[in-house]
């Protein structure tokens, strides 16, 4: 396809140029520029989703060449969801980051530009099909997150990032010796050429080279016990960056594993790795919940609950794995529709945070008495994405819960129906903890300000989502089932 | 054993001492070196792997040449996080106590 | 760090580097060789130099996000230095032997750079090198107390160090309605490729210098 | 106006006036009652056209597709009819209690908005057309009635809070693992006739005993069967309507209404007792019947003592479906009204006594019918109905579980309900006497509104339990006549046993 407006190319340049433009034009610059262009990256993502619904997926030579020489992209299904929510849950942010950093400007000097270069990062990432080039995303997009985690300053900040820079330096050094062994070993790291020549029997560099990879992956998306950097990072920065880290950054490097098992590494998949994965999953899901109820500060019990959030996404691999394909699938939708819903509801989760810390000039759930009152609308979007992340009806948790409670019970793993039910129990508990103070009436010396609409309206459209999601989630299904029929 | 393996091999050497170097040395600037060592490791891999057949292979050896860039990249933000931590705690190591039981400071 | 964990973590790497030497030693024949078809395509890339050619062409893409990179480093340290310093540190003064050195080697490097910068379509060298030398100049001309830090860099700097990407990402665009993106037209790939690593070499050089001075007025 | 939007209308009929009624200001108390009532009395239109319908043979179902495999549907069935139509009726008028009773109290928004999406969740649940979409409103169900439970915000209503949202969530994971599973064995099982199961091969029996121990256990938690009844009596610190609403319409009406779903439409009533699963059943209900009119029995706070026989009275209707056969289904069905009505005059009353004249306990009611004589005769009417008084609601209830008793041949459910009509005596009676025969011991605990010429207290909270116990006395008197509960419960027994007998 050689059309000058073919959306592929233009969803990885569009916020690469205005990232870059908004960095010339000037400290805090470039908000009105980057809701626009969001806006037209949502279109294009959307067009981009009709054709692959239309005519299948969809590879791309960049410069002509074609792989092996060249690099290729490919939108797939997978790809296409992904590309979807990211700008589903950037724009109403970027409406709500408008907002916010005039009611709170601690870091909106260089938002946008960082922004711009992380949504590049993303699209391009989710869009790429050749191993080194997906390094260079991964670094751009690390890069990205660690520069968003420092911009406030100060203190926890900056510690924050630091730990979360080696974390993501580590884990992307573990992806480049992978691809190196790769390279080393077939010759290529073009997606399409490598995959049919992996098989069971390959060598011991391409075995090492998988589990270096997934294991970096596993870093950068913080499953349990990897996940030492993600609250003080998410917890510390500004609330629009903790909802893009939340929602979207995590979930980029989870669709790289997702991809890895179910494709180029298939064949040198075991039950045994994918109940490892499973377990640390399991463990991800008990122990962040358990931590998010024991915190007294807002954003760390939100960005706790990302700790544990992640665990659902990585049961999606023990019921993928060597079972029968009708369960395989509806562990597959229900893992995406976990990322995407989980992505929704988190951002939208972490938007209302930040009204309320911005309304009540503290981060402290004990503080909370009055926000009911005041700010009802704030309030009724944590609960919305509230109910997303228990996983009750209707909501796009639930339908994931749903999917992956079937292929659960259908593959007889049942140990990992109790995790999840016990899992959305304790997701109650912390997120009632949080309604339950934010009910009672404002303690006196407490002071309980407005926030701009614009807060309180880009939170609620992202909780509302996340729960639509959940009536209407079969099209979603249905893309994501492009490019993977058998 | 070709010549391009040898590099390959002391690659191998290279990463595995980075990253104990990374996990184990607490100072940062330590932490960031170790880094550093770690990526050349993988580069000696890349293109030594990459070449171990003889033929010049000038695939792997941009490859490189763009994994440098990056590095410098990431190392200049490390060292400009690590000198700002050490102005702000006096320490050049990042505190081990639970981050969360720190208070926000405003 | 406790003695054990410390124990136990050396032999995991030693582990691993074993683990790796052995999967080395034991490859098999490549499925894929590129050099081949990197040779093939030279002609058609608007290059002579093959490592240039992967660069700029065949990978010009990972090239491209690269340099994205690289002023996200630079984003990520201005950040930090608008919480670290109030205002601009003058340089200190330095030794005037260096000072007249560095008054003599700077216009010296640019002209090294502008070398580099040519003949890296046919040998070793290109826009990285190239903005090397000039980000060394800079540095050079900071240490020798001749340019202030920049903590708040101005439009005209801004545009500067955009320039290289802007000028990349437009090549890139412009290719898409005669083919896809980054296609250069045969005919016009030697000029646009030239034009690329022009200003390429300017925002490196201006990056690499600009990670050094952004923090140099830092509070010590 | 096609038919499938009907039903959706009626559960859109106080959604959308719930959701507007978040965001009114606090002093916008006229559009906020407008809408309120409004959405009621529309709700009541839509519903008399469903009853006018189903009663000549018209379906009204709509279905909306949420996922492969996974259906909303709200189906508007005969069953369905009789427990939208109780919650509708019940709404309007604790609506009307509720202006009352909290007039001038803060948060009434917030109340009202809760409020709304409670009895949206009921009539969700009452048609719902199959088990996913009646989990989708028992979940809803729980978080639209937790704001309600906590509303006065005292330590002692957190506590409560706390405990209910244990029990429900708790419940309703139970009931997702028995759905998740039953769909996974039998694909997608819409609420029929005389069930859809009994087509399944024989090996899957042992399932299915197990799914329907989770269901009936997650259903048991909402409809307090014993030993899982534990929040029921803590929510009493909730507001007075909101008691009225949780026990007689809202949140143990849809556990049992759930059980008598699962039992007579997805099982199959025969399906289940060949699978054995009736016997335990009815025993765990009489345990209930029996346990939860001891414990009332040594109540002295009025709303406890009222909780207590909840606890036991909706396990009736429980009962009443584990008995095989159409007379004991009637007395099970009919009480499900019967209990709301009853009930919802008790409460009301009981937070008469609390408003008017700060009255919580038994032991301060004495002589309280000759200052408010009015609640005091709807408080009578509504015991003696429990109680099971002839001519009365509860007596017709209580006559067809006994004849299905035996019909069912199990004559020692005779035993059960004779010892809990004696219970019921024994701890309504006393307040009867207290009430109308001991003489009035000096001083109000905190008389806060006097007695206005005729009006003993304020209009808009003795009307609706002097209507609520007109009722009472009205649907055993006419017990036969059309449109009665009983005969409307009569037609369900009829279609649900024509599905397989010959």
């Amino acid at each position: 396809m050689t059309d000058f407006l073919d959306p592929l190319p233009w969803l990885i340049m569009l916020p690469l140029a205005w990232g870059t433009l908004a960095f010339v034009l000037g400290p805090g610059r470039g908000g009105r520029l980057a809701v626009a262009a969001i806006a037209l990256q949502g279109a294009l993502a959307l067009q981009l989703a009709g054709q692959l619904i239309d005519s299948g997926a969809r590879v791309y030579a960049v410069g002509g060449w074609g792989a092996p020489l060249g690099i290729d992209l490919m939108a797939d299904g997978l790809a296409a969801v992904m590309l979807l929510l990211t700008q589903a849950v950037a724009l109403p942010l970027a409406v709500y980051a408008r907002g916010y950093f005039a009611a709170s400007p601690k870091g909106r000097e260089l938002f946008w530009p960082f922004t711009g270069f992380l949504l590049a990062a993303l699209n391009a990432l989710f869009l790429s099909a050749d191993l080194f080039n997906i390094y260079v995303t991964l670094e751009l997009l690390g890069l990205a997150a660690v520069g968003l985690v420092a911009i406030a300053g100060g203190r926890q900040p900056v510690t924050a990032a630091m730990r979360y820079l080696f974390a993501t330096l580590l884990g992307s050094g573990a992806w480049l010796l992978g691809v190196a062994l790769i390279y080393g070993t077939y010759g290529s790291v073009s997606l399409a050429v490598l995959t049919p020549l992996i098989h069971a029997g390959a060598p011991l560099a391409v075995t090492l080279a998988a589990a270096l990879m997934l294991a970096g992956l596993l870093l950068k998306t913080a499953l349990f016990p990897f996940h030492f950097w993600l609250p003080p990072a998410h917890g510390g920065a500004p609330a629009p960056v903790s909802a893009l880290l939340s929602a979207l950054v995590i979930k980029a490097t989870f669709y790289l594993a997702l991809r890895l098992w179910l494709e180029l590494f298939a064949p040198l998949t075991t039950v045994a790795a994918a109940q490892l994965l499973g377990v640390l999953g399991a463990a991800a899901i008990l122990w962040g919940s358990v931590l998010a109820l024991t915190q007294s500060r807002l954003k760390m019990l939100v960005a706790y609950s990302t700790v544990a959030q992640v665990g659902y996404l990585f049961l999606l691999f023990p019921l993928a794995t060597l079972v029968p394909p009708g369960t395989a699938d509806s562990a597959l939708a229900g893992g995406v529709m976990q990322a995407v819903a989980h992505g929704l509801a988190k951002a939208a989760m972490f938007a209302a945070t930040g009204s309320m810390i911005v309304a009540t000039g503290r981060d402290d759930i004990s503080r909370l008495g009055g926000v009911g009152a005041r700010l009802p609308l704030t309030l009724f979007s944590f609960g919305l994405a509230g109910v997303t992340l228990m996983g009750l009806p209707p909501s796009g948790g639930f339908s994931a819960k749903w999917l992956l409670l079937g292929s659960a019970l259908e593959s007889g793993q049942w140990w990992w129906v109790v995790v999840m039910i016990v899992g959305g129990l304790l997701t109650a508990a912390y997120v009632f903890k949080v309604l339950r103070r934010a009910f009672l009436p404002r303690a006196a010396g407490d002071r309980v300000a407005r926030v701009p609409r614009t807060l309180e309206f880009s939170a609620f459209a992202l909780a509302l989502a996340s729960i639509l999601l959940g009536l209407f989630g079969a099209p979603l299904l249905e893309l994501l089932a492009v490019g993977r029929e058998a | 054993m070709s010549a391009a393996l040898l590099y390959a091999l002391a690659g191998a050497a290279l990463f595995a001492i980075g990253l104990a170097g990374l996990l184990l040395q607490p100072h940062l600037l330590r932490k960031i070196l170790a880094f550093n060592i770690l990526g050349s490791g993988v580069f000696l891999i890349l293109v030594g792997l990459g070449q171990r057949d003889g033929t010049i292979d000038p695939v792997p050896q941009a490859m490189v040449l763009t994994g440098i860039v990056v590095a410098i990249a990431a190392t200049a933000l490390a060292l400009a996080l690590a000198r700002q931590l050490l102005d702000l705690t006096g320490q050049m190591r990042l505190p081990e106590d639970r981050p969360d039981a720190e208070p926000a400071d405003d | 760090m406790k003695a054990w964990l410390t124990a136990l973590i050396a032999l995991l790497c030693s582990g691993l580097a074993l683990a790796l030497g052995a999967a080395m030693l034991a490859l098999p024949e490549f499925a894929v060789r590129l050099p081949g078809q990197v040779a093939a395509n030279l002609d058609a890339s608007g290059v002579a130099h093959p490592v240039t050619a992967v660069l700029l062409n065949f990978r010009g893409y990972d090239t491209l996000l690269e340099v994205a990179v690289l002023l996200l480093a630079l984003l990520g340290v201005f950040a930090l230095s608008r919480h670290a310093s109030d205002h601009a540190h003058p340089a200190a003064p330095a030794h005037p032997v260096l000072q007249t050195l560095a008054r003599l080697l700077a216009p010296l490097m640019v002209l090294v750079a502008g070398y580099l910068l040519w003949i890296g379509a046919y040998a070793p060298g290109g826009a990285f090198q190239a903005g090397a030398v000039l980000a060394a100049a800079g540095v050079l001309l900071r240490l020798a107390g001749l340019l202030p830090a920049w903590a708040q860099p101005g439009r005209l700097l801004r545009g500067g160090l955009a320039l290289g990407l802007l000028v990349f990402l437009a090549v890139a665009v412009a290719g898409l309605p005669q083919g896809e993106l980054l296609h250069y037209p045969p005919a016009l790939a030697s000029p646009l490729i030239l034009l690329v690593e022009a200003g390429l070499t300017l925002s490196i050089g201006l990056t690499l210098a600009g990670l050094y001075l952004a923090s140099a007025g830092w509070r010590q | 106006m096609s038919d499938p939007w009907l039903p959706a209308l009626v559960v859109l009929s106080s959604l959308l006036p719930g959701l507007i009624i978040f965001f009114l200001a606090e002093s916008r108390i006229r559009l906020r009652t407008t809408l309120n009532l409004t959405g009621a009395l529309v709700k009541l239109g839509f519903i008399g056209v469903m009853l006018w319908g189903v009663q000549n043979g018209r379906e009204y179902v709509f279905r909306h597709t949420v996922l492969p495999g996974l259906d909303l549907v709200l189906h508007a069935d005969a069953l369905a009819l009789l427990f939208v139509s109780l919650s509708a009726v019940l709404w309007l008028f604790t609506t009307l209690y509720a202006i009352g009773y909290l007039e001038g109290a803060p948060n009434r928004s917030r109340f009202f908005g809760f409020f709304s999406l409670c009895v949206t969740a009921t009539v969700g649940v009452a048609m719902a057309g199959n088990l996913f979409t009646f989990f989708l409103f028992y979940e809803l169900l729980t978080l639209a009635t937790y704001p309600l439970v906590v509303h006065r915000g005292t330590d002692k209503a957190l506590r409560a809070g706390h405990v209910y949202l244990a029990y429900t969530l708790a419940g309703g994971a139970l009931l997702l693992i028995g759905t998740v599973w039953l769909y996974g064995l039998a694909g997608q099982v819409d609420f029929v006739h005389g069930g859809s199961l009994s087509a399944l091969p024989p090996e899957a029996a042992g399932q299915l005993q197990l799914i329907f121990l989770l269901l009936i256990a997650g259903l048991g938690v909402k409809a307090a069967l014993v030993p899982l009844h534990g929040w029921l009596p803590m929510a009493m610190v909730a507001p007075a309507p909101v008691s009225a609403l949780l026990h007689a319409v809202a949140v143990v009406k849809a556990g049992a209404f759930g059980i008598v779903r699962v039992v007579y439409e997805v099982y199959g009533i025969e399906f289940a007792q060949s699978l054995a699963l009736l016997l335990p059943l009815a025993i765990a209900a009489s345990i209930t019947i029996i346990w939860g009119s001891l414990r009332a029995l040594f109540q002295d706070d009025l709303k406890k003592r009222l909780a207590y026989s909840t606890v036991s009275q909706v396990s009736y209707i429980v009962l009443g479906v584990a008995l095989f056969g159409p007379l004991g289904t009637m007395g099970g069905l009919v009480h499900l009204v019967h209990q709301g009505i009853m009930k919802i005059t008790l409460f009301f009353c009981a937070g008469n006594y609390a408003e008017t004249l700060g009255i919580h306990k038994v032991s301060e009611m004495d002589g309280v019918g000759r200052r408010m004589p009015w609640t005091t005769l709807a408080f009578s009417l509504g015991a003696l109905g429990m109680i099971g008084v002839p001519p009365l609601a509860g007596f017709v209830s209580k006559w067809y579980l006994g004849v299905g008793a035996l019909e069912a041949g199990m004559p020692w459910v005779l035993a059960v309900l004779a010892a809990s009509s004696l219970l019921n005596a024994a701890y309504f009676l006393p307040i009867l006497h207290r009430a109308w025969f001991k003489p009035a011991s000096g001083s109000w605990p905190d008389e806060k509104i006097p007695q206005r010429g005729r009006w003993e207290t304020a209009p808009l909270l003795l009307i609706p339990p002097l209507a609520t116990a007109a009722a009472t006395l009205a649907t055993g008197l006419f017990a036969g006549a059309a449109f009665s509960p009983l005969s409307w419960a009569e037609l369900i027994a009829v279609r649900e046993y024509l599905a397989w007998i010959p």
